[in-house]
């Protein structure tokens, strides 16, 4: 069975440590926040302006001018820090947050990746997504391993306009866990139930399949 | 009166001097933290052929988006189309011209034009279209772009409290753009909810020095907000 | 115990990991806002072949000046000499290398290190002894020379108050470099007069977010005045 | 007669202007701020992190954290701010300051500065100096005319390290004010009781005396 969305945020959330500065992009990642292991405290960053995000507010506590990255509004955790666009990018850019998670639309075994427009059809725009991907030593993306119609996401090289160039290393997907190194995807993980033939059929990029490959543990 | 009084009390005054074709820089996340009025003003106004350098350009019906309608704006420089559909439209169908800008490439280079910095390298952006037409260079091992830096003719900022010599205190994450876009404007004009007088803000906490700001204006603010998301109360 | 808890209980657990040949940062202007016994660990520790990165080194027996008698210093990265004699000495006898660099200068590159900015163009310098080497450019007129960041190994700063998770605020003048070197060390370790919980400092006044700080420790400082100037009593 | 130190103070505050933020170097220049003529307000900057510097602090009032750019213990004027060092040269780079006033060793007619060593002899250091004159479009010089030797300090080149390039055209001396442009000084003005022999005979670079040169005026 493809992960669902929960799942997909469940396992980012196993490679969070505790001290761990996160900054989560807009959709799936976001719900990563809600499956932060027992005994693992990690500070939310959102490029903002924002260290130490909290939770949503209640309608008592909504504040307009406290929102988060995706503009929905949001609460402080205790130890937060205000600052401006230019300090918030400062640690982005500078390689201070330990882990970014964001979503793609393409990514490629050499490490590109794809996620802010599709020429002709959506322009969203970048927002922080390329300073992000530039900035961060430690990124996961998260996606859906292929379209609808079955066509691989994974690809040998990127077909849309690039986010960024040689800066991903893990990729999560519906139905796999995957590292890029050497120029080539290699399968660390399956989700439950997913065959590996599954994944090498949907996978298009040059993919190393080891002997054994675990299945995704997920809490009951 | 002081010659450091920075106080104008018209919405006309504020905005005098704007002209057509100048470049704006706008402070403001989203519908964040933006200046409500003097934006309202530059629709009354009805200046046009304006270069708007700014993160999002609001919404629809709200923020910049207003001066879309018109087609005040000749150029959006920005890092975010989604969640406005005018905006999308007009840069799909060519009537508007847009740089999309990496929002950290931006924040920096309104930072680096008020701080005297012509341009500066960047990996944000290396071996994207961002990168088209730029210097790119290799440092230490790692690939960078040479970004611009981008002053305005004209910036509008949104604050907490001013004093009167133009002091800026930002509240929560209205700050976001604000207080670089202050610092990149020939003029600086910055609408505040309050005017307290000098002294009274701690200087400490004063998050913009006055001597960025030329004008400063007491506002009304509707804050709208675009993704109301809550939790029930306990 | 939480995970961003950042205090530290010794010196010697402070500047664990400090080795010879290491660049250092550190905070401060004169003797006004300096890591006071961080410094003196240094001394205690016998650390040689030190690259400091300061404004100033101290004066000769306070400060970082106290590291340049046992030439634990190799290279001197500063803008001013003045003040310090045994700094002038040891950099006209050549026992000292010394890099001059411009204050606002010396500044940036701390900035662009700790913000992932491998160089800048500036205006400041160019045509003196300072531009020898470097790349300079000429953009919309005006003359300019490239400067790299400079990172440390280690940095050292001073604050007023930080919270366990090293969220820091500065007092006054004492700032100075402080917040720059806060953010270019790969370890940063900061001293304070008080140690609060988190969730005592404002956000909205917080002036180094804990994300750049590794290690704290409170101190008991001397702070000691260069030039006590005064006016008489009403 | 040469001007004191305090007529050199003086004759700068004329050229102050109500509204006006200004950076004063170490000595002469910092001795402007007591002539601050009636009617007029200006804000100090302080390259250490302080815009808005008062007077000296009394014995009661001395605060370690709070000294300016020559490590003197100070005081805040009414509606002055804080911030740090990088903030402190964006606004001096970028522009900000009205006006800054600082010494030299030398200058010369292409509106060269030397004021930070003297080789073999003396090296302070720049400090801000070479920040000041490269970020501000008004500067004044306050120096010496010549040495005690008789040299002059006025040169059609300067012979020291250079502290800026082509950045000064106000240059006020013990004898003279002078504007440097197209190459030349411009004698503006004269020291009460100056002659312009005694000018042009201590003015090695190229010095162009008009008809009439006006005595510096100062109030009685």
């Amino acid at each position: 069975m493809a992960l669902s969305r929960e799942q997909l945020a469940q396992r980012v959330a196993q490679e969070l440590q505790d001290g761990f500065y996160v900054n989560l992009g807009i959709g799936i990642p976001t719900l990563v926040a809600n499956y932060v292991p027992e005994g693992i405290e990690v500070m939310l960053q959102s490029e903002n302006g924002l260290l130490g995000m909290g939770q949503f507010p209640t309608d008592e506590e909504v504040d307009a001018d406290l929102i988060n990255a995706g503009k929905q509004t949001v609460t402080m955790a205790t130890g937060a820090s205000l600052f401006d666009s230019a300090e918030s990018f400062a640690m982005i850019r500078g390689g201070h947050v330990d882990l970014t998670v964001l979503g793609a639309f393409e990514v490629d075994c050499q490490g590109n990746i794809a996620s802010y427009m599709i020429p002709g059809k959506l322009i969203k725009g970048m927002g922080g997504a390329m300073d992000l991907v530039a900035g961060a030593d430690n990124i996961i993306v998260t996606m859906t391993h292929a379209s609808k119609h079955g066509e691989s996401k994974l690809l040998a090289e990127c077909t849309l306009p690039l986010t960024g160039k040689g800066c991903i290393k893990k990729v999560l997907t519906d139905l796999a866990f995957l590292e890029i190194k050497e120029g080539k995807f290699h399968l660390l993980e399956r989700a439950p139930g997913v065959s590996v033939e599954e994944i090498v059929k949907l996978t298009a990029g040059e993919l190393v399949v080891p002997n054994h490959v675990p299945e995704m543990q997920f809490p009951t | 009166m002081s010659g450091f009084n920075k106080v104008v009390n018209s919405y006309e005054e504020a905005m005098s001097g704007l002209e057509d074709g100048m470049t704006l820089i706008a402070g403001g996340f989203g519908l964040c933290g933006i200046p409500e009025n003097l934006i309202k003003e530059i629709k009354n106004k009805g200046t046009k052929n304006l270069t708007v350098v700014s993160n999002n350009c609001g919404t629809t019906n709200h923020g910049l988006g207003i001066l879309l309608h018109d087609k005040q704006v000749k150029k959006m420089v920005a890092s975010y189309v989604g969640e406005n559909e005018e905006f999308e439209r007009q840069m799909m169908s060519g009537e508007l011209e847009v740089e999309l800008t990496p929002q950290g490439t931006l924040a920096e280079k309104m930072r680096a034009a008020g701080a005297g910095i012509p341009a500066f390298f960047t990996a944000t952006g290396y071996g994207t279209p961002v990168a088209e037409g730029k210097e790119s260079r290799e440092i230490n091992g790692r690939h960078y772009i040479l970004e611009e830096s981008i002053k305005g003719d004209f910036a509008i900022v949104k604050a907490w409290k001013a004093d009167t010599y133009g002091n800026l205190v930002f509240r929560k994450t209205a700050r976001n753009f604000n207080p670089m876009a202050a610092t990149a404007g020939k003029i600086t004009v910055v609408e505040v909810e309050e005017i307290v007088q000098p002294g009274e803000l701690d200087p400490d906490h004063i998050h913009t020095p006055g001597i960025y700001v030329d004008r400063v204006i007491l506002g009304n603010f509707e804050k709208v907000i675009e993704q109301r998301t809550t939790r029930p109360s306990a």
